[in-house]
């Protein structure tokens, strides 16, 4: 096995793209580590993409922010200016794991170990984040929820790797909020989990949404008969009460050591709900 | 003679009896009396089994004086955490 | 008799002095089981079955043994074959002979010069497994058709016809159970489930072998109990015991699941076949699947109420599985389930069933946790039939001294009355209930052993005293014998340091179980300083030119024992320290027996749960354990133990268990998905200690560690029921599980 | 597999070691520099008994590859107290009876410290979700969160 740490993007993609056996993208590493320590993976080649210039850093960009694909969930939870335009999002990215992995932790790592319990990628595909990827043929932007493609299957093609992740621009009058459901109150993995951004016009009504959510199929599933079961409400009992069933009905999850198709279906419909409600209180809203 | 109470499951080799009658001075001389008496004991006691005397639990204590009057029951050998 | 110490004064007893062990603890200089290295060591790691049940055809080892940098390669070969049951189950479960009994069973092993080489050379040895049909769920172990895990295992007490996997049959209790339950005005009978848990102590299991050509052997390793390993590895390798000296390291938990071997005969096999040192070191995977959880449990309870909350009489149907070895765990849940109550009728049955999972170990208070859960959630749905106040109805029920127990013995002086009372009497059992929180309570119970001990006593000639015990300290018992020693010697707490011996240092100590130390390792601390007490009086007598029996010991020194015993000033322990190489030589106390007349204790706890109805979390908003002592040697560490206990119970309450796959393979082996409780879970864990003096004991002392383990559960499952209005009867009641009971119950109405 | 070479401080002295590629953080501490202080009791971070400071942050050693910390700084228990005299954490550790077997104690007194010098009074909630990474099966958490409080307060007034 090498070990590698380029100080360059294009340099990271060519040596990952020449490796001919197996490689490992190393961010934060607390995927990357249990999967070498359980001997589910012998990698070749091990990069170190915390040395790339720029890759730690978090900067403003036409009106969002751009977060830098080592970011560690400590860090993102720390900037005051992210925090206020997509608090969803930086909630969603500090439940993973417990305070020494928020200290190691990325949303790009996340995003890229293809779990469909990641706890960051329904929110940040609620959000319309978008991936900016680097690889040995340059540079390509992509819709986060376009990257899983089942699970620990992604999208993206050998040598490429995510360099950051844009959280874009929101409208006046916008929140998104995420939940998830673990049994403990720390330390899990998601069982079942939703995130949710909506806007809201002047009066209080909901003009766009998106739902998403995790762990109940094999990927993140962004849920449209949910965003149009509130689009047009202003989170009534009625609108909530078809949110549930919306977010429920698009469940397709497994039975599993963490929890049975019967408790995900009903539990993504409740953290649906509850989502909604605290983005609409943020969009500004009151009920 | 000293009366000694059997757990359930052992009474199927005292012909069903829940307490019998054994003459002993000491632990050690109930157990080789109850192993005469009752042949089918003896697996168990091979086993190992504890004493509640008066209440007082012992596990080995073959010495241990029994008294005509004591209470006297024979327990499984325990083992804890 | 011994009772002589209840009204005493203490001066060092019932204090809380700093443990001696606590700065090698804060700063990471304690050693641990894998904590320490030898030069030319090894790496010692261990091949696993992948499957729950097989027949292992056929092992070659020839390419793993080519490879360079592996220095032996060991099998069941290597190991003396036991014609006793005991050890060679001990044996079987540490290498698996002819069949591979559950996922992790051991079936090789290799030590080589890295770990790299060592887990490249597990890669290359080749077993032929045939795989055999499995079964891991103990009601269906028992049927007749079920797939037979080891044949001829059943004792004489199993009756023919069953399943060959039931090995035990045990059945206890005293009355008539029908004219019992004629009396009641309701009966209720209810069928309860618990998993297997794990003790999940944070330090795998972890040791470090030598051993010559010559037989001689040296074992670093954690252990409940060195003399124990000793035993079995030197059965298991054909050793002589004064040939094997084995050293315990600092212990990081134990719980019950390091009172026997897994990986210490294998890593002497290798080093024999080595010629090196060996260690070996669990991963957490391998502590999980290989080994030892509790029993699981399948229980039927049916008790009998008059409606001013007698019970008439209680029966109970235990069902466990140890595993793929016989176990007679059973033995105590059937002994212990009624024990807190006094009953004219009494029956419970137990059986055993052999199962594809691994070989239980003992955990606080084995046995006694699933059997009370099933009892006290049906006295709980009794109450809330009649509607009784459920510690009432206890205190009304509850055993006492005279009360001839449902295992057999009467009891003497016990504390449960008292441990009731004190519930009903804290602010915790009347504050009012939010909407949605339900309160729940239970009580527990549990032997405590005695068991053989020594302890040797060094008076020192500057006046201090060195004391050696041979019991790994669980729970701050290095403290608490200092704490005996001091109290019984009259000298101050810091002049005393309490080590624990290796095998060769000592004579025989039983396994750290039972809750025995403090009561007997204690008791032995006491005699020992009253041994070293007779001979500074015979020194003190020999200067002072007087008889031996005129001289007595007050507070730390000899003094006269009357007024016709002569004028001397007292003579202190540091003077006849200073002078004891000229008045006969050096002067040292021990004591070794076996001891016996641990009191039994009871505890009761009480928990407010918040249940969220739409995804079935239990959040425990309070909680507060009431608990007989004895006598508190040292109250902090008591506490301690009743917080630690408690929130293992809830653990096993809520939400830990083995969880098997339908291919019989464990899936959740590791703290990501085998979820013990985080501190983000918890309230705080209030504590009453209660001092019901244990007549066996001259200080009143009891063994305080497992009793609180048992109540845990269904004060749990009824604060759970009562929050959401439907009776739970699995455990852990997980979120999934709380759901679909409390949506089965709001469809019906 | 190549080793690495390795310039590292640990608690302020600076080390140098070898290892292997894939070697963790915590391998390189117990084995190679002989700092046992940090413990494996899961090899996956979910137990934080090798809680270590990472250029501040605390991380757990066993999710850090050695090769990884050429140049940064590494905090662990050996060095919290400081010429043999204990640390606040350290001493109320003992008074309070926070810890019985000792095994995540190393790595709890590197959480709290952590969180101490970040936030000096926490509230106890915010303590409790601090320590979550941090498994203790002795204590059932109680006298730890009391022992923290204790030194944060003491910490506070000197």
């Amino acid at each position: 096995m090498r070990y590698l740490r380029p100080n360059t993007a294009a340099e990271a993609a060519q040596s990952l793209a020449d490796e001919p056996g197996v490689t490992r993208v190393l961010a934060g590493g607390t995927d990357v580590l249990v999967q070498l320590k359980a001997g589910m993976v012998e990698p070749d080649l091990i990069v170190d993409i915390k040395h790339i210039d720029g890759i730690r850093s978090i900067t403003a960009e036409a009106g969002g922010f751009r977060i830098g694909a080592a970011v560690a969930g400590a860090e993102l939870g720390a900037h005051a200016g992210v925090k206020a335009l997509w608090p969803g999002v930086v909630e969603a990215f500090e439940l993973i794991g417990s305070t020494q992995v928020q200290g190691r932790c990325t949303m790009a790592g996340n995003l890229c170990n293809g779990s469909p319990a990641a706890d960051s990628v329904p929110a940040l595909v609620a959000a319309g984040a978008v991936a900016r990827i680097v690889g040995p043929k340059g540079t390509r932007d992509v819709p986060v929820r376009d990257i899983p493609t089942g699970p620990g299957k992604l999208s993206l093609t050998k040598g490429e790797i995510i360099t950051s992740i844009l959280l874009p621009a929101r409208p006046p009058r916008s929140g998104d909020a995420y939940l998830r459901f673990i049994p403990r109150t720390e330390m899990d993995i998601a069982v079942a989990s939703a995130g949710v951004s909506l806007t809201l016009d002047a009066a209080g009504k909901i003009t766009a949404a998106a739902v998403a959510l995790g762990a109940v199929a094999p990927t993140v599933r962004l849920v449209e008969a949910a965003s149009a079961a509130i689009i047009g409400t202003k989170l009534d009992d009625a609108a909530l009460s078809n949110l549930m069933q919306a977010a429920s009905a698009a469940c397709s999850p497994i039975d599993d050591k963490r929890g049975t198709i019967a408790f995900r279906t009903q539990v993504a419909g409740v953290l649906a709900k509850r989502a909604a409600l605290i983005a609409y209180s943020r969009a500004g809203g009151s009920k | 003679m000293v009366a000694v109470t059997l757990w359930g499951s052992l009474r199927v080799f005292t012909n069903g009896r829940a307490s019998v009658e054994i003459e002993a001075r000491n632990f050690k001389e109930l157990l080789d009396g109850l192993v005469a008496a009752y042949p089918g004991l003896r697996p168990q006691i091979e086993r190992g089994v504890s004493m509640a005397l008066n209440g007082r639990i012992y596990k080995e204590a073959w010495f241990t004086e029994i008294r005509p009057d004591s209470e006297v029951v024979l327990m499984p050998y325990m083992q804890g955490g | 008799m011994m009772d002589t110490g209840h009204k005493r004064i203490f001066k060092v007893v019932g204090t809380r002095p700093p443990r001696p062990d606590g700065i090698d603890k804060v700063t990471g200089r304690a050693q641990y089981g894998a904590d320490v290295s030898a030069p030319g060591m090894l790496t010692g790691r261990i091949l696993r079955s992948p499957h729950a049940h097989a027949e292992i055809v056929s092992i070659d080892t020839s390419a793993a043994e080519a490879l360079p940098g592996v220095k032996a390669v060991v099998t069941s070969k290597d190991f003396v074959f036991q014609d006793d049951d005991f050890f060679r189950d001990v044996q079987e479960n540490c290498m698996a002979t002819a069949k591979a009994l559950y996922d992790g069973h051991a079936v090789a092993a290799v030590a080589a010069v890295s770990p790299e080489v060592a887990k490249a050379a597990l890669k290359l040895i080749k077993v032929t497994y045939k795989q055999l049909p499995h079964v891991t769920d103990v009601d269906l172990a028992m049927r007749p058709d079920a797939p037979v895990v080891q044949d001829g295992r059943s004792l004489e007490t199993v009756p023919a016809g069953m399943s060959a996997n039931v090995t035990h049959h045990s059945e206890f209790g005293h009355g008539d159970l029908a004219s019992g339950f004629a009396k009641a005005d309701v009966i209720v009978e209810r069928s309860f489930t618990t998993a297997a848990t794990h003790q999940g102590y944070i330090e795998p299991h972890a040791c470090l072998a030598a051993m010559n050509a010559d037989g001689r052997a040296d074992l670093w390793c954690c252990t409940q109990g060195q003399y124990n390993v000793r035993t079995l590895c030197a059965a298991l390798l054909g050793l002589e015991a004064s040939q094997l000296r084995v050293t315990a390291s600092e212990i990081g938990g134990g719980f019950g699941g390091k009172t026997t071997v897994f990986i210490e005969p294998v890593a002497l096999a290798l080093s024999r076949k080595s010629g090196k040192p060996v260690k070996i070191v669990m991963t957490r995977d391998e502590v999980f699947k290989a080994t030892g959880p509790t029993v699981t449990s399948s229980i039927d309870v049916k008790i009998g109420m008059t409606r001013d909350g007698r019970i008439t009489a209680g029966e109970a149907h235990l069902r466990y599985s140890g595993g793929a070895f016989p176990s007679g765990t059973v033995d105590m849940g059937g002994q212990a389930a009624f024990a807190a109550y006094d009953l004219a009728a009494v029956r419970t049955f137990g059986w055993n069933a052999l199962t594809n999972r691994p070989k239980e170990a003992a955990y606080r208070a084995p046995g006694a946790p699933q059997a009370i859960y099933a009892v006290e959630s049906v006295i709980d749905e009794l109450c809330q039939n009649l509607n009784l106040d459920p510690l009432d109805t206890r205190l009304k029920n509850a055993a006492k001294k005279g009360t001839l127990s449902s295992y057999g013995p009467t009891f003497d002086d016990i504390g449960l009355i008292a441990t009731l009372e004190a519930a009903k009497k804290h602010p915790h059992y009347t504050a009012p209930l939010a909407a949605g929180v339900g309160r729940g309570l239970s009580a527990g119970f549990w032997f405590n052993f005695g068991g053989n001990t020594c302890v040797t006593m060094n008076i020192n000639t500057d006046g201090t005293v060195s004391v050696t015990e041979g019991n790994p300290d669980i729970g701050g018992s290095r403290a608490s014998i200092s704490m005996m020693a001091a109290e019984e010697l009259g000298v101050p707490y810091d002049k005393i340091r309490t080590i624990i011996a290796d095998t060769a240092s000592l004579g025989h100590n039983d396994v750290t179980d039972g809750s025995r130390v403090t009561f007997a390792v204690g008791l032995a601390t006491i005699k020992a300083a009253q041994d070293a007490i007779a001979k500074m009086c015979a020194r003190a007598a020999k200067l002072w030119g007087i008889d031996a029996e005129a001289v007595e010991w007050v507070d730390g020194a000899a003094v006269p024992a009357g007024p016709n015993a002569g004028k001397f000033p007292p003579m202190s322990l540091a003077e006849i320290a200073a002078v004891s190489f000229q008045t006969g030589g050096p002067i040292a106390g021990h004591h070794e027996f076996h001891a016996d007349g641990a009191g039994v204790s009871f505890g009761v706890h009480l928990c407010d749960v918040a249940v969220d109805r739409e995804t079935g979390a239990t959040k425990v908003l309070r909680y507060t354990v009431f608990q007989d002592a004895g006598r508190a040697v040292h109250p902090a560490y008591v506490e301690g133990q009743m917080q630690g206990g408690a929130v293992q119970g809830i653990g096993w309450a809520l939400n830990e268990e083995y969880i098997y796959g339908a291919d019989g393979r464990l899936q959740n082996a590791g703290f990501l998905d085998y979820r013990v409780p985080v501190a983000s879970d918890l309230p705080p864990i209030d504590t009453v200690i209660l001092e019901i003096p244990n007549p066996g004991h001259p200080y009143g002392v009891r063994g305080v560690g497992e009793t609180p383990i048992v109540p845990p559960l269904a004060a749990l499952s009824n604060a759970v029921s009562r929050a959401v209005g439907v009776r739970m009867q699995s455990l852990p009641m997980s979120p999934p599980r709380i759901l679909a009971a409390v949506m089965a119950h709001d469809a019906k109405v | 597999m190549k080793s690495i070479h390795i310039s590292t401080k640990v608690n302020g002295d600076a080390m140098e070691f070898v290892c292997a590629p894939d070697e963790s953080l915590l391998d390189v501490l117990r084995n190679r520099l002989g700092l046992t202080g940090a413990k494996e009791g899961c090899g996956t971070g979910d137990c934080g008994a090798c809680s270590v400071t990472l250029n501040g942050r605390l991380v757990c050693a066993c999710l850090v590859l050695g090769a990884e910390v050429d140049g940064a700084e590494i905090g662990t228990v050996e060095g919290i107290a400081t010429d043999g005299v204990l640390h606040p954490l350290q001493q109320a550790f003992i008074d309070h009876a926070a810890l019985q077997c000792g095994i995540c104690t190393p790595g709890i007194l590197v959480a709290a410290k952590s969180l101490l010098d970040r936030n000096p009074d926490p509230t106890d909630t915010e303590l409790r979700y601090w320590l979550a990474g941090n498994l203790c099966r002795c204590t059932g958490y109680d006298k730890i969160i009391a022992a923290v409080q204790d030194a944060a307060q003491k910490m506070r007034a000197a």
